[in-house]
Formats: C-alpha cells, structure tokens, sequence
C-alpha cells in the first residue's frame, strides 16, 4: 500500500463550489443513475439530446464526495454539443484529466460518472436502432458502476446481518 | 500531483473560522506553547540520564511532570507514570506488552467493538496472528458495553481486558468502574487497559477509584503538543518492551525524553485542572448549544451517541442525505473545520466501525459529523457554527439524486 | 528522595557554558525553533489526512519536508522516506519490521559490534529469542568494520545487514560502499540497513550511490527537535510496520504527524545542506583543535576510534586514571558539558560496548570522554575547554590511589 | 527494573567540590585498600590512629564517580575522633544517610568506602590482639568490597579472552 495523496486539484474545489449543470432536468429525454448510498457515491446523469444525435443539454445529481459532484458536472459540460457517439468516446481517464488529475482513491468518481452516462446513451438507444459504435459488452465504466452498486449491497446485507 | 498551494488559493481566507476538529488534531493552547519554549534550547536541553548540569535540569523536569500527572489520574507513586512518545504508540504497549509479559497465564484479550483503531487493530492484527484469541464485546446503540457479555467473555483465560473509559467518537462515558467489578470478580489476574485520552479532564476520572491496571492519556486530546502521552501502569502490573535500545529514566519506552513536549503535556494537564469544574461546565454548555441547535434547525438528523452520559464536548450527528467528505469540505470552505465517519474520509472502503457499531447503516454513517469544542471557544463560535452548518447541510442535499431518502429513517 | 533544585543551586551557575554533549542531547537551533513555532497553533495545526483547510496546510507541511529531506538523502522519490517519531523508534522499525516481513527467506541478520543499542539490542533481544540468527561483525581498534567477517558472514539465509554508516561514540566513517557491495556480491537479495544519524550532513552521503535499502537519520542530531527522525525505505523494500492504529500518509507509522517538529527537522536540514562544505570544514577545525589541543596538553590519554576518517564533529579521548562520571561532574561545575562511556554513568555494570568492542580495557574505558561541536561553536568555546579540562583530569588524578598506574597503557 | 532516580544530593556535590582529607597520608599507622579498577571504583583509606585506638586522623584517595569521592571522603570525617570500635560500627546506611541519600545504583559506593574501612581496622589488628567486637567472618560491606573485585577479575578476563 503506498502513501495516498489524498489533496485534491483547485479545478475540483471550484467545481464543488460551484457546479455548472447541477439538478434534476424536467425534460430530459433520458437519464440514468449509478452507484450505491452504502457506499457513498451515487451520480444521476441526465440529457436533452436533439437533433442529430446531440447533446442539447446536460445535467447531473449527485450524492458523494466532493470529487463526485465535481466530475459529474464537468462530464454534463464536456458532453453538451457533443453528438452520444462522441460523448459515449469520454473515457474516465479523459474526464480525470480534464479536472486536472484525481487522487488514486478518488479514482471511481470518473468511473463512475462515466458509468452513469454511458448508461443514459444505453438507454436512449433501447427503443432505438442500434449504432454499431456501441458495443455489446458493458466497458470498463460500466462495470466498476455495477460492481460498486453490488458491493453496497454485500455490505449492507452484511451490516445487517451483523445487527440481526 | 497536485499543487496543494493552488488547492489552498482556491480555497481562500475564510471570513470566520471554528477549528472543531479536535479528534484529529489541535492547536496548542497560548499559555502551553509559552511553557515550552524555553525547553528546546535555553533550559534543561539535556538528556535527564546524564551527570551534569543540563541533564539535572532535564531530569527535574521530567519528574516533576509524572508527579503532575499522577496527581490527576490518582495514581500512587509517580514510578506508575510512563512517558511515551503518543498515545498510539502507548495503547500499542499497553496491549501488545501487557499480553506478552502475561501469555503464560493465558490466551484470551477482550476489547470492546468501539475501541479506537490503535486498540482494536493491535488486537486484531498483531495479537490474533500471535496466538492470541481476541473476544470483541458489542455495545448498544448508544454506544455502552454490553455488560453482560462482557461477563460472559471473562474466564480463567483472560489475560487482558481493554475497554476505553470515554468513546472517542460518539463521546459515550462507560460505566467503567462497573466494568472493572465484573472482570476482577471473574478473574482477579486480568489486566484492565482502559484509554483515557478522551476522559481526562472531561469527567472526573481516578485510576485508584476506578480499580484500572493501565490507562492512557494523550497530550494532545488536551490542546497540549502532540509527540507525548502518558501511560499509567499500576504497581505490579507487568508490560514488557516492544523497543529495544538504550534506556533512559522511562524503562517501558527507550531513548531520550521528549523534554519540551513534556513540559507541554504537563501545562496542558495544569491547565485543564485548575479548574475542571469550570472548564468542563463551560464546555458542556457550549456543546449543548451547539448540539441541540443543530438537531433543531436541520431536519432529518440522527445523534450518534448518547444523549446523557455523554462527554461534555462531543457532539455527532448524522446528516442524512449528505456526504460526510463534501460536507467537510463545504464547511472548510466556510471556515467551520470538522471531520467525518464517512468511508470517503477514511480512504477506507469503510464507514467508522464505531458508528457500524451502535447500529448505523453505512448510508447513515456517511453523512455523520464529528465536532468537539473546548475551554478556549465562546458562544460566538458556536453561533457561527450554527449560521453556517444549515446552509451548507441544504446545499449538498439539493445536489443529491436521493432527496427525501433520508426521511424513511 | 533528593531536591533536584538543591543540587542545581549547590551546582551554582559557571562563568561560561559549553555543551558538548551532543551524542545525548542538543538545544535546538533558534532558526530551527523560529520555523517551527507557527506550526503549533498558527498554521497547519491539522490533521494531513482530513480534507479542510488546515489538513491541506498541513498535508503541504509534510509534502515539502519529505521532499527536501528525499534530497538531502539523494533517495529518488518522497515515498521513500517515512517520519517516524525517533532514531531508536527508525532503528527498531527498521530492524524488526524487515526482519519479519522477510522471514520466509531466510533467518540470518548481521550487525557490526559497534551499533547502538537500539540496533544492537533489537537484534540479540527481540530478534534472536523469536528464532532469527543473529551475527555480530567485529571491528577493528579503531572501530572500522573487518570487511572479511562481514564477507564470510553472509550467506543465503542473510536477509538483513544493519551497520551504521559512522559510529555515534567514536566517529568512525566505515566502509560502507565496499560493505554493501561485498554483501550484494554475496546475497543480492539481503536488504542493507544504515543508521546515518552521525552521518547525515557530517559527511557525503546518498542512499542511491551506496546502495543502501534502509537509512536512519535523526533530527536532534542535526539541531532539530527531538521527536521526529526519517527513515527511508527504498521502493520495493519490504518492511513490516511494528505498531496499529489509524493510518495517516506515513505508511509505516501509525498516528498522526507530528507538523511542527517535521518542519524543525526540515529547517534543521535546510540548514546544514546550506552550507555543508562550510558547516562541515568550521566543525572539522574546531573538532581538530580540541582534540589534538587535549591530546597534547594532558598526558596519558588515549584517542578512541580513528584520526583520519572519522567524523568531522566528533572527539573521544580515555583520560587514564580518570573516573568519567566524576570527570563530566567536574566539567559540568565548570561549565564545560559531556557524557562518559564508564559504567557509572551508564546505569549498567559494563561500559560502553563500543569501547570494549575497540579493545578497549574496562579501566580504560571509564575514563573516556565524548564530545561533539557543531556548527554553532566557536574557538573561545574551544579555548574555554582546553583551559578547563587539563585542570579537572589533574585534580581527579590528583584525589585517586591509582597514581601512574596509566601510564603503562 | 524500576526507574532510576540518578541525580546526587547537593550534600554530595559540595563534598565531590571541596572532599575533606583528601590524598595519602605519609605517617599513616595503617591502611587499606577495596574495588577495582576495572569496576572503575577504588577507595584507600589511610588511619592514624593514637591512644586508647582512637582515629587521631583519617584520609582518603578515590578512583571512582562523583559518590564514591563524597563517601569516602565524609566516612574520613565521620571516623575521626572515634575510636576502631565506634568506627567499625558505621554501616553502609549510616554513611549514604548521613550524605543525605543516594540513589540505589550508587549504593556501591557505600559499601565500598566502609568495606575499606573496615579493611584497614582488621589490618591493624592483624599484630595486635584480637578485640571481642570484631567479628571473624566478613561483613556485609566486606564481602561486597570482596565481590566487586571478583567481578573486576572477571570482566577483565572475559574482555581479554574477547580480544585475544
Ligand atoms: C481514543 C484515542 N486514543 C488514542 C489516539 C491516538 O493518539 P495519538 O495521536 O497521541 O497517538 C487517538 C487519536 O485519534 C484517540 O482518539
Ligand atoms: C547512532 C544513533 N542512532 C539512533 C539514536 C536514537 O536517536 P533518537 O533519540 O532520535 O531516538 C541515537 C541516540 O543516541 C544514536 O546515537
């Protein structure tokens, strides 16, 4: 185990301090949620996509840490006129970067909040055709989502148990 | 990776500020500092070991602070006071070293769920791969042993038992000396340890009275210099080194004595008891204030810990819906410096075994707030405290997808 | 039993002070003390792992000192060295936690004869009864290790080889590039520990260049605070840690950094890195004019450990038919402060085990002397003790039975 | 082990400063010799002793810590004007009392400077007849004397054996 720089960059407390695109969006087209309570990390993702396949708008909700709120809302920001096949291509070392770097514990915020967006796209393309630039698999972000969703599970089943 | 320079601008001056984590970490208080200045280089500069001026001087000093602080903690000789180098370092040895110098009479350590990592871990990771069979006693949602199974857990095997007088978290005041009664009357050989560091000088707390083997205080729990505690080790008792090296006039830790850090610890216990009903009313008085304020003001809230028995400058609440790391930052941003059982905080995955502990869901865990207040703040810090704390419990939850989750509690 | 205060004022105040008991104890340097008083109430009072603003300052604090003393070392990387609350609690870290994290591989440890005690006593008391083999090197008459024992000593089962890069009681500079090289030869797998407390800014040393895995350095031995010391640990080193508790961002030691004495140590550093080649000529001149000033000015005494390679700040002479403890009290009566190797002022029966080591007979041993300067001294200070000293050996020599029985040395 | 309390009284610091009847003494009717240097503990003390066995004069030499001075030199005090048999009868814990204490690893020191003492009243009866009051088997302060030069010899051998 080595030392955990744990400080976070100024980017991060600017955008916790003041988050572009914060709250829920009444006429969102899509959205999609990823993460778990029990563990402290739970992002909402949603978009108002347009003509062409475009973001319009995007906005986010977040329960975490501070890296959390700052990641999703630089992700709403980096995705919006973007068209999903571009959005779909932001990777969470990509999101990372453009904050400015994360601390190593800190690195499931991008994770995550990719995970939700890709999510979204996921979705909107349910009652779609679908493009063939989105694959079949769940991607990296998509499954470190799930897996911390069913790690709060484990681990609220376990505390409960303990209780019991 | 980062600038924390940048982080620190970014950040800015606030208008106002409230240091209220004194779990953490504390400034030392004026008058301390002043005590020990002289100690690093103009007075009793010298290792109390040896024969010549400077030494005496160090060796005078060293004595006259074990006798200070057996005077507060009702030892008997000031022999039963050992220096060491931090309370870490000094519930360490009261286990590891009460358990080695006694595996001969038995295998079995008892601790509570709630004790701090530096007594939980060293049972569970030094002394269980040892050989050693380590009972956890469980507490009740507020935090007390369950005195019953501590009962149960004592047998002839015990060879020590470690529970702390004060929870350093959730501020619960064990009934210690019932504790104490139960473990003698099933085995008069088990050694008591109990972690004082958040009892002294916030409740009246005497290890004669008490019937405890070992106790240890922290300095620094004391707004005196960190690097120092002390560890009270009751006449017979027997607690072996973990170090090794040349001794000076403290036979369980080597090396030299920490002069000024000494002097600190002992103005710092000066201090405190000069006037400890005073102190320890004033303090509860705040605390209520704050704690009461801001169960009022801010809806969907748990108090971790008890409401009475409870030590006079904790306070622990769970802001439900909110995250305890952002929570921290969002006050920092306002001047207001607390810390949190948050799994975020703890770069664990995690939340506060202790909160775990009486029962809270890790959901409810993350958004809890730990504060402690001191002799040194007035009502103004307190009013402040609580202008900021709503404001910035309502901006977090507004950012939040699970709003009203909370509410089901 | 007796007033200390009494004796002080029976000791009375002499007409010029010179400590020179620098091996023991140091005042710390004013620039050192200036840089660290902020550190205590002002700024950075917090807690490096907490996420608000005095956690930041403070994590920042101990970013920069770890990096100037990763320098300083000429270690590669900042996590390579870890604060840790001494030199003995380094050593005993060091020692004990590479030893057991490296059991599987083989049981053998190798220390020289001269190392201090906590190396030396760590090795032959906590190692050696939990089943490792432990081989003590000799040294020559001056102290230098015989590079043909270590080089025999070390086989396939030698996980760990902990010399001291100079000797803290008689100054001698080792080998300790061939030595590393011999053991590496030997068993490339054995990890190579160093106490350079007496090395760090007396002498050119750099952990990349020698090869070491493991180095000690203290901050009171460079003027700093005591309480803190470095200790790296070269990446891919493993190292067991001795003690449990809450985690900071020193992976090795457990507990909260202690920020002010950090920045001592940092500024203590800062300080002599300055101006090494100056700091280091200044002491060498002092050193030299003091011990050969003694040499030639008393009779019968023999220099303990070399006259080339050794220290630049260190003196040890046995004045023969001289009780050392009564020598430092008379000195300390004059001002004039320093510690002895005799049995008497060791609270032990034997003298110092260094000198034994060099040969040294028990009669001889107790008359020696050990004096360090430092950059802060000056020629009256060395003026003052060679004015002073021939006048105490002569009085004591004067008072004992044992008249010229030194002479036949 | 308990904790040391090393430091002197000031009683003894003034007597390590200015000690009494300090040096050999030429007319000297007798005188003895206890410890070791190897031990780094040596005290002679010389007697002139006069009419009805009284100590006319007493003096000391010292190889030895500050306490081992002080003793010896306050026991050449304490015996003048005493006859042998008074002085025969000051015990290790009369002479560290009347120093006003030492610390319990000096304790030696008083058992040396007596067991000297005690020496030099045997060697002066050694050709005279034997008193009643002086017992044949050594005491306590002479078998300490007697084992501290046992142990000289021992580390003397063990540190030559080291070596060779
Ligand atoms: C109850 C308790 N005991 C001991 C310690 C450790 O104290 P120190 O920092 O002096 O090692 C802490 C610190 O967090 C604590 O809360
Ligand atoms: C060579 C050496 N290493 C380590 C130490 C211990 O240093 P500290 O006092 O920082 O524990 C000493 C102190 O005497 C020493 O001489």
């Amino acid at each position: 185990m080595s030392r955990v720089p744990l400080p976070y960059g100024p980017k991060i407390l600017e955008l916790f301090r003041n988050p572009k695109n914060a709250g829920p969006m009444e006429d969102a087209t899509v959205s999609a949620t990823a993460g778990s309570p029990i563990c402290g990390d739970v992002i909402a993702i949603y978009l108002k996509i347009g003509e062409g396949d475009v973001v319009e708008r995007a906005s986010f909700e977040s329960y975490g840490c501070a890296a959390n709120i700052a990641t999703a809302s630089l992700l709403t920001e980096m995705v919006r006129g973007r068209t999903l096949k571009e959005a779909w291509g932001i990777s969470w070392r990509e999101l990372t970067e453009e904050l400015g770097g994360l601390p190593s514990i800190k690195f499931h915020c991008g994770t995550l909040a990719v995970g939700a967006l890709r999510r979204a796209i996921r979705a909107y393309y349910e009652e779609r055709p679908h493009p063939d630039w989105l694959p079949e698999e769940a991607t990296l972000e998509e499954r470190q989502a799930l897996e911390a969703e069913e790690l709060g599970e484990r681990l609220s089943r376990r505390i409960g148990g303990e209780k019991g | 990776m980062f600038s924390v320079e940048e982080l620190l601008k970014a950040h800015g001056e606030p208008e106002r500020e409230v240091y209220l984590d004194l779990e953490n970490s504390a400034p030392v208080a004026r008058e301390v500092l002043e005590a020990m200045l002289p100690y690093f280089a103009e007075r009793a500069y010298g290792n109390p070991s040896i024969t010549h001026k400077p030494g005496w001087m160090a060796y005078d000093v060293v004595q006259r602070a074990l006798e200070e602080i057996r005077r507060h903690l009702g030892a008997s000789r000031p022999e039963e006071i050992n220096f060491i180098p931090g309370a870490t370092e000094a519930n360490n040895l009261a286990l590891m070293g009460a358990a080695l110098a006694n595996r001969r009479r038995g295998r079995r350590i008892i601790v509570s769920r709630i004790e701090p990592l530096n007594v939980l871990h060293v049972a569970l990771n030094l002394l269980r791969p040892r050989g050693f069979e380590v009972v956890e006693v469980p507490v009740d949602g507020e935090g007390f042993i369950d005195l019953d199974a501590l009962g149960e857990a004592v047998n002839r095997e015990t060879i020590l038992v470690s529970i702390s007088a004060v929870n350093h978290e959730i501020g619960t005041i064990q009934p210690l000396r019932e504790a104490v009664e139960l473990v003698k009357d099933k085995n008069p050989d088990a050694v008591f340890h109990t972690d004082a560091s958040d009892a002294y000088g916030r409740i009246p707390f005497n290890v004669g009275e008490l019937g405890v083997d070992m106790a240890t205080v922290s300095s620094y729990k004391v707004l005196g210099p960190r690097g120092v505690a002390a560890l009270y080790v009751g006449e017979g008792v027997e607690v072996e080194r973990l170090l090794e090296g040349q001794l000076g006039t403290q036979r369980l830790w080597p090396g030299v004595e920490n002069v000024p850090l000494i002097v600190g610890f002992q103005k710092a216990s000066e201090l405190l008891f000069r006037d400890f009903e005073g102190n320890t009313s004033h303090m509860r008085r705040l605390r209520n204030r704050l704690m009461e304020g801001l169960l009022k003001s801010i809806p969907e809230t748990l108090l971790n810990g008890p409401r009475e028995r409870r030590a006079p400058d904790n306070v622990n609440i769970s802001f439900l819906g909110c995250e305890g790391e952002a929570l921290t930052i969002e006050l920092s941003l306002h001047g207001v410096y607390v810390s949190s059982g948050s799994a975020c905080t703890r770069r664990l995955l995690q939340p506060s075994h202790v909160l775990t502990a009486i029962g809270r869901r890790p959901e409810e865990a993350h958004g809890s707030i730990l504060m402690k207040v001191s002799r040194m703040y007035c009502d103004e810090d307190v009013d402040y405290v609580l202008r900021v704390l709503p404001g910035a419990v309502e901006r977090l939850r507004g950012l939040s997808p699970l709003k009203g989750e909370g509410g089901d509690v």
